[in-house]
């Protein structure tokens, strides 16, 4: 394979997003501040950081600033608030005695370009009940919908795509 | 069910041992032997684990200081399980790649037309 | 004085970093199994006079005895692994350029890795223990079979690998009854309470011990991967299993048998057993026109024989089993090792493609002379002096049963040296074949000259001057059989 | 019909002999062994759990008997894995007939950056495995399991990524060579091999139990850097 040269700077980036990430994850794990396991985290977590940060480099991710992390917070409770909506919605049409459903198979657009962020799109549909991604093709996501409402491709994105994409596009643009 | 419910682990453990040995015995599928093998693996396994239980008992381990050892599991059997199962992974691991290689130059997993594996 | 330990930990270093020197030079690897053999034999050898007066007993991570693994090294467990360590060095030089194609690091690796299993399993007062170093032998020789890689060895490796594998699934249980009835493992300190326990559940235990070492041991109705697992090894392994492998599962039996049971009421079965497998070893070997085979079968019927002097249970028949263990360890090392570079320069197992093989690689016919003649019983080999041990051992028991055995059991003596001396016959009177190449006459490399020579050197010498070994072998007999002193040394006062 | 013969027959004959024993087990018997567990110098277990805390300082029994009081058998079935690692390259080195490479399909978007995303988490967690083996339950096999998961995940969703396996064996070398140096240390200070020769530290914080973490954090590089080698070798991607 190749090995692409990246610029100082995106390997810094990766390496830190690695390490707090990481360092993240061993609190939570250990769920505890003493300094003994907090040093041996750092270790760890740096020991994994300095190996593997070439890993996190090709996902994309952009700098660190405070408008992005604040709509980052923001976008999760609104992912919180769709996937509750879309729950309710879904139970309503299993309890209905007519079961008003209409599966099929859509597709959408995405204006996304890194890797991490077409992910995080299509996660974030996947965790909303009714809709479901099946594949990600460049800048097309595949979509299986509980409910189909509109078939056409630009409607359907406003629809399906639009509420977690404004988003995103604010955080990794 | 009052006579079993002491002996039921040790019902269920002899059970796998001679469930996986009827397998490797019977089938001819080299594959299914193997899945045999791992069956008496697991069977004895849950024998060695079920010598040191005790009714009731906790695992050995002290999650806060408070913990007394009474009523705590034997750890032995917990300790000689654990170098079962790495000893079963290592000898399933040996079987597969042996299937791997019996397949590449039979082109066939059924002891039955293997020339040399017949007993 | 050097702690007997190290005996395991320094080879089991030395194979884990081999990988890494393989890496570093690629020539490197196969000199450890050499380095590390010599040492285990320094260590062995040197640590024997202070066995013989009292077993060294050791200790791991500080624990008195019964409550940490332990490791006793008395006359028999230094004794074997002296053998051990010996047929390890030579046959781990034959092997530096034997062994050319394949994983050739792998290799070296793993032929460490069998000979520390063996060496563990003579050493050891666990019986867990036991059982995971008898698993380093087992995979690794699983491993070993199968690694040239052709049709026969690969199916060898399957065949050897799906018995071995209900063998020690049936030791686990044995053991898992054990510690359910004595909440214990050291071997001394079951021992030691054996008669508080009834005899019903000793007996479960016993079979399943016995079954699952058994198929490691090849006696008569387990052995069925034997043939082909020696055969179709590289003929260094062939060497290292038939020379030590069965013998370390024979040796795991007999520790069982008399150190943790003290079972006596089973021997005149087991007796039993081992005539049979003697004579089906014998007459199966006697059929057979693939050397490896031959010898392999041959293995089998000396099994028969060993088990056959143990099975009687007294110092002399004790002691005559390990000298024909020792005895036959030399020997059929020597063979497979002779018969390696033979097949390797005839391209042929067949008996037959050895003909004439006398004036071709006289040397290496010669040491093979040796062992066959040994083998077969002939004087002065040291074949001779340990058969005749079995042959006093048997009539001083004065028992009618062991008597007539031994008569069935001189029949299979018989039929060996017919088939031996068919082979010794046809490598210096029998015209070499039609086809045979040129470069069949070349005497193999210095490398392996060396140990085949060594090899039947040792069995002429000890042949001629059997009190060389015999006053270990009394007291390793000694140590299997007395149980109370066993018990007392490892447990204290 | 004939299958479900022999099933049941093999069951009734499970149920006879494991009646077999518990009656042996349970009975008079039973009261017996059940008064020598209360012992300690009867029964290991017992000694180990009353004991175990003081005399190596690990919360977790069964660490304290798999890496102390039977350490001797963990060399051994590090051996025994190693060996199988080793063993699955003999075997599958002199395969003539390579396998036929047919080109994977790459993985979806999702899934190859999934993997991305989660491999180093995945290390971390075994990590974490490993490094709390005295503390919680699970140890140096299991974090090195959790490790080797991480592998086996980017097999499965980053194809071609080839598995480094250069990488493997010497990770695998030098934490086995760590494994036996620490315990012939104990050898040479204490002289017993395996010997706890460290400090204990206050029971139930992370620096405890002397060698056992170490020797828990050497056996877990270890597993899971053999059986990220199986894993490569299995995936016909190592030479």
């Amino acid at each position: 394979m190749a090995e692409t040269v990246y610029p100082f700077a995106d390997k810094l980036r990766s390496f830190l997003y690695m390490l707090g990430m990481s360092l993240l994850v061993w609190l939570a794990l250990t769920q505890s501040l003493e300094a003994q396991e907090v040093l041996v985290g750092t270790g760890a977590c740096l020991a994994l950081s300095l190996v593997l940060s070439t890993h996190y480099i090709r996902l994309g991710l952009p700098p660190l600033t405070i408008k992005r992390a604040v709509f980052f917070a923001v976008y999760l409770v609104v992912l919180l608030w769709e996937i509750m909506k879309a729950n309710l919605d879904v139970a309503y049409r299993v309890v209905h005695p007519r079961m008003p459903i209409n599966p099929g198979v859509v597709v959408i657009r995405t204006a996304l370009t890194s890797d991490i962020a077409k992910m995080i799109l299509a996660n974030s549909i996947t965790l909303t009940p009714g809709t479901f991604t099946l594949d990600v093709i460049g800048d097309k996501l595949l979509i299986h919908w509980i409910n189909v409402k509109v078939e056409e491709i630009d409607a359907a994105t406003e629809l399906i795509g639009e509420r977690f994409e404004k988003y995103l596009r604010v955080i990794f643009q | 069910m009052s006579l079993l419910s002491p002996s039921i682990h040790y019902v269920g453990c002899f059970s796998l041992v001679l469930i996986g040995l009827y397998v490797v015995l019977v089938k001819p599928n080299l594959i299914k032997v193997i899945i045999g093998i791992n069956l008496m693996d697991t069977g004895v396994n849950l024998f060695l684990v079920t010598v040191g239980y005790i009714q009731g008992g906790t695992a050995p381990i002290f999650s806060e200081a408070a913990r007394q050892p009474e009523g705590m599991v034997d750890p032995v059997p917990q300790a000689l399980v654990l170098t079962a199962i790495v000893i079963g992974v290592s000898v399933l691991a040996l079987a597969l790649a042996l299937t791997i290689r019996v397949y590449g130059h039979y082109g066939t997993l059924d002891l039955r037309k293997i020339k040399g594996l017949r007993w | 004085m050097v702690s007997p330990i190290l005996l395991i930990a320094v080879p089991l270093g030395l194979a884990f970093i081999t990988p890494l020197l393989g890496l570093a030079r690629k020539g490197a690897p196969r000199y450890v199994p050499a380095v590390a053999m010599l040492f285990n034999l320094l260590v062995s050898v040197s640590l024997l006079p202070d066995a013989l007066r009292a077993p060294i007993v050791v200790r791991t991570a500080g624990w008195a005895p019964p409550f940490s693994i332990h490791l006793v090294a008395g006359p028999l467990g230094l004794l074997l692994s002296s053998l051990i360590a010996l047929i390890g060095l030579l046959v781990a030089v034959y092997g530096m350029d034997y062994i050319r194609e394949g994983a050739t690091t792998r290799y070296h690796v793993l032929s460490i890795l069998i000979l520390v299993g063996a060496t563990g399993v003579v050493l050891t007062g666990d019986v867990f223990n036991l059982f995971v170093f008898f698993e380093i032998l087992c995979i690794s020789s699983y491993a070993l079979v199968a690694y040239w890689g052709d049709s026969a060895s690969v199916e060898a490796g399957a065949k050897y690998l799906i018995q071995g594998a209900i063998g020690s699934s049936f030791v686990l249980i044995g053991i898992g009854l054990l510690y359910g009835a004595f909440g214990a493992l050291s071997m001394a300190d079951i021992a030691a309470n054996v008669s508080s326990v009834s005899s019903f559940r000793l007996f479960v235990s016993l079979a399943f011990l016995i079954t699952g070492f058994g198929v490691e041991a090849a006696v008569f109705p387990l052995n069925a991967w034997l043939p082909d697992a020696h055969s179709s090894a590289p003929s260094s392994i062939s060497a290292i299993l038939s020379g030590i492998a069965i013998k370390a599962g024979i040796y795991a039996v007999a520790r069982v048998v008399y150190t943790i049971y003290g079972a006596q009421s089973i021997l005149p079965f087991v007796a039993l057993l081992s005539v049979a497998t003697l004579l089906i070893g014998e007459m199966c070997a006697f059929s057979q026109n693939d050397i490896k085979r031959l010898l392999a079968y041959s293995s089998i019927g000396q099994m028969g024989l060993i088990v056959f002097g143990l099975a009687m249970a007294s110092a002399t028949g004790v002691s005559a089993a390990l000298f024909v263990v020792i005895s036959h360890a030399l020997a059929k090392a020597l063979l497979f090792l002779a018969s390696g570079y033979m097949i390797l320069r005839t391209g042929s197992r067949e008996v037959s493609s050895l003909n004439g093989m006398g004036t071709r690689m006289p040397l290496t016919s010669l040491c093979f002379t040796v062992g066959a003649f040994s083998l077969v019983g002939l004087p002065p080999f040291v074949g001779f002096a340990s058969k005749f041990m079995i042959v006093r051992a048997a009539l001083e028991t004065a028992d009618t049963f062991f008597v007539v055995l031994l008569a069935i059991a001189l029949i299979g003596t018989v039929i060996e040296g017919a088939y031996f001396l068919r082979i010794v016959q046809g490598l210096y009177f029998k015209p070499a074949p039609q086809q045979a190449r040129e470069e069949t006459r070349k005497e193999p490399p210095l490398s392996a000259l060396v140990p085949v020579g060594v090899l039947a050197a040792l069995i002429v010498a000890v042949g001629l001057y059997p009190g060389l070994v015999e006053r270990a072998l009394g007291a390793a007999a000694n140590d299997l059989l007395d149980r109370d002193s066993y018990v007392q040394n490892v447990m204290g006062d | 019909m004939r299958r479900l013969i022999s099933l049941s027959l093999l069951l009734i004959v499970a149920l006879g002999i494991s009646l077999c024993f518990s009656g042996a087990y349970f009975g008079a018997e039973g009261a017996n062994r059940a008064g020598k567990l209360a012992q300690d110098r009867v029964n290991f277990g017992q000694r180990y759990n009353s004991r175990g805390l003081e005399e190596n300082g690990a919360g977790n029994i069964v660490a304290s008997v798999v890496v102390n009081y039977r350490g001797f058998d963990t060399l051994g079935e590090v051996t025994v894995l190693f060996i199988a690692a080793v063993g699955l390259a003999v075997v599958l080195s002199t395969r003539r007939e390579k396998p036929a490479r047919v080109r994977a399909e790459p993985a979806s978007l999702v899934v190859f950056t999934g993997c991305r995303f989660l491999f180093p988490l995945i290390l971390l967690l075994g990590s974490y495995i490993f490094i709390h083996g005295h503390l919680t339950p699970g140890g140096g096999f299991q974090g090195g399991a959790v490790v080797a998961s991480g592998f086996l995940l980017v097999y499965l969703g980053c194809r071609g990524k080839g598995l480094r396996s250069a990488g493997f064996t010497v990770t695998e070398s030098l934490s086995g060579l760590a494994f036996v140096v620490l315990a012939l240390v104990g050898l040479a200070v204490g002289g017993s091999l395996l010997l706890n020769f460290l400090p204990k530290g206050s029971a139930l914080t992370l620096f405890s139990g002397g060698v056992i973490p170490i020797i828990y954090v050497a056996i877990g590089l270890k597993v899971g850097s053999e059986l990220g080698s199986i894993i490569a070798n299995l995936s016909g991607e190592a030479p």
